[in-house]
């Protein structure tokens, strides 16, 4: 095990953030079935808090493109998620959306049994297959009519299996999918979320000339290669690939570098 | 009987305009209110699930995988339960695949009365259910030398005459059914 | 009858859309002319005031900050001083909460006589106020076997009638009243 | 006391024009009321005189938010204001907002009874709070469904309690937090205007890349400090701060500059 001159919490607040919103659309559905308190309704395609509306990006620009009609309310739910990523990047990735949080979550608890502190990508493609997936996903949705892929999204569909245990006691078939994502994971860490979520693509895309970056201090580097083997996402900071379009700004190489050498970065 | 014939003209018009797979929407299987046509409902709808959620009532139901690109997307069993017209869904919806609109705009579909299964037009007893359950009484469904008759002007075809219609045929129908005429209708681009 | 009965509907309906703090919408207490649903006005209104200040006659009153989350958004207070239809509000409104329209087209209620308390429609003396004050008098309110009627195709809802009536019940009720039926209309977007 | 080589009189300006644009919003109610004289309407959520139209873009921003309607007359009447913010930055606060001007005239009277020209800030806390106020606020409003804060925003209430003294000689009770505005300019200068005005912060934000700068020239400077204790808002023109978003343009720095080392400069 490394030696930290300086502990970051970076970990600590993005697992008290991931929880928090993971609590919000586990606790709605009660909240609105038992309690007739609709004030939070939704969850990753659209969220409802009060009067406030978030639209997915992805879903609203499908949305548009298939139905071909402009509308407003869907325009203006929009806007933060979009503000967001541009100046946060893939920040609700990282920080917000279930899947990394069960697989965060998967790598606490398997950090318990093993010495192992990170787990070898035992599957690794081009980082362009993002794009692809984007691409593909955009096509297919506009040939088909109907959003297809995005349907399966898995943490919309985190929401939905929740909202259908809690309404109709029952579990819908196209939940086998986050299954999926979360068995991949095991081959490689964050294998969905790398190469072929195209909402995360889609994030990244907006957030390409983010604000917010990781960025690395060559004199203070010791080049021990930490961070490259830290980074959920397989990326090497220490080349300075937490500039790229890929990072989304989980802050896992900041917390573990132990030279300060690496740190968010607000840029003008 | 006109309703009728367009009703069963329906699945296949849908069809025509390129789906892979046939709509859920039929007899009794309804848009929440204020739905877009079923052209581009399911290409509208983001499957947020928020008519779901929002819905007091547990009327709206989303479609499962089995219900192939149309998963995801809210369906009303007006047999089981029916639209009780609270318009919450409308208020929620964020991408306008349910439209806001007032209570008596409502166009879910139109009550047809089966004449030969009706009690009441079978002139076997005076069974006025469908009438007294109307949230438009006297508008929507009137009586006619006591048997009730139903006004496509009023109509909201919100389905509570179904649900507390006490007779079922053999294939599961109602004496009085939803017949989602208005889904059919085409957009204006 | 029917009108009352919707407009005791008005309040749980907006309550129900999530407003944290009621509406003050209510009868006699009417927006001024052409305003948008009551849904979205306070959420449309800047709280400029233009339209108190543009007013020659006072009639329309800023809410303070006991409204809640209405406060600072106009009230008319119909049988104190009634709108007089000088549609200047609507000229000055710069977010178009008040939109522009003509003096006829103005619905900011209906008025509806209590034919239990109008001394008319009891029987006990021969007043006409009501259909003297009416600015579409004839239109609005006719007189029927010399009884006071609201015609709810013309009636304005600017509250003449009401601020003109001789009787105020121990409510303090007029035996005309005006209830905002049109506020609770929902939006289209 | 310091000789000023060249006194600038860029203060009295200020001082008239604050003036003049208090007695506009002071007077109008009574043209409106005792005369029926409505040539102007209105105060900083939206003031007419005659047929034009001003509309804070605050205010219209938040009412096409939650309403999700456009509505062309709101965008029309915003167009001047978001100009005069993108060429002069933040300057109604400076000269116009009645707020900054009882604070001027508050500062003017404080130095007839002290020999210290410029009061000490008790409390001064990070800048970017200004952002979050602005964050802070539109995320409320969107969830409440109602513009909560601006409701409350300290000018537009100076305009609404004349009118509501002209015209019902009462005053609403939301009036003290005039009073507390004032109250907390005393412990900082500009405490309300500084870290927590959201109108000012949008209008900083659109005037980030602002024609008009405070400019300091170095070769004449000699860092006498003067402008770093004049600036109301607690900035350092001495460090180029003059350029910066949060910079308001009211000229105090220029005007005691001894050495004619800080200027307005238009850039091209």
């Amino acid at each position: 095990m490394v030696n930290h001159r300086k502990k970051r919490n970076l970990g600590k607040w993005r697992l008290l953030i991931q929880t928090g919103a993971f609590l919000v659309i586990l606790l709605a559905p009660f909240l609105n079935h038992y309690f007739q308190i609709d004030f939070i309704q939704g969850w990753y395609q659209s969220l409802g808090i009060g009067k406030l509306w978030f639209v997915s990006p992805l879903e609203g620009l499908e949305s548009i493109l298939v139905s071909k009609i402009i509308y407003l309310p869907l325009l203006i739910g929009m806007i933060i998620p979009i503000l967001v990523a541009l100046f946060l990047g893939r920040i609700f990735c990282g920080w917000i959306c279930p899947i990394n949080y069960f697989c965060d979550l998967s790598d606490r608890f398997g950090r318990l049994f093993t010495r192992r502190r990170f787990r070898r990508d035992r599957l690794v493609l081009s980082r362009k297959l993002l794009w692809y997936a984007l691409m593909g996903e955009i096509l297919l949705t506009l040939i088909l009519g109907a959003p297809i892929f995005v349907f399966i999204s898995p943490p919309g569909l985190i929401g939905r299996e929740i909202m259908m245990a809690v309404f109709f006691h029952t579990f819908a078939l196209e939940g086998v999918v986050i299954l999926g994502v979360l068995a991949v994971n095991l081959v490689t860490r964050r294998f969905y979320c790398r190469y072929m979520c195209p909402l995360g693509a889609l994030l990244a895309f907006i957030g390409n000339c983010r604000k917010l970056r990781v960025v690395q201090d060559q004199t203070a580097c010791n080049e021990c290669g930490l961070c490259d083997r830290t980074c959920p996402l397989g990326l090497n900071p220490s080349l300075g690939e937490g500039m790229s379009a890929y990072c989304w700004n989980c802050g896992e190489c900041v917390d573990n570098c132990a030279h300060d050498a690496i740190s968010f970065k607000w840029r003008r | 009987m006109k309703s009728l014939g367009s009703a069963i003209l329906l699945v296949p018009q849908a069809a025509s305009a390129g789906d892979l797979i046939d709509s859920p929407v039929k007899t009794n299987r309804l848009r929440p209110p204020g739905a877009v046509p079923e052209e581009i409902f399911t290409g509208k709808c983001i499957r947020c699930g928020r008519c779901v959620e929002v819905c007091p009532y547990k009327s709206i139901v989303p479609q499962d995988i089995k219900a192939g690109i149309h998963a995801g997307t809210p369906l009303i069993f007006a047999e089981k339960i029916p639209c009780y017209l609270c318009m919450k869904c409308v208020q929620v919806c964020p991408t306008g695949t349910l439209l806001k609109i007032g209570m008596e705009e409502v166009r879910m579909g139109l009550a047809v009365i089966n004449r030969h299964t009706c009690v009441t037009w079978r002139e076997e007893t005076l069974c006025r259910t469908c009438y007294n359950v109307c949230p438009f009484k006297e508008k929507a469904i009137h009586l006619d030398r006591l048997r009730p008759v139903v006004d496509e002007k009023y109509c909201t075809g919100c389905g509570m005459c179904t649900h507390g219609c006490p007779i079922t045929d053999k294939m599961g129908s109602k004496a009085i059914n939803i017949e989602p005429l208005f889904a059919s209708k085409s957009v204006q681009w």
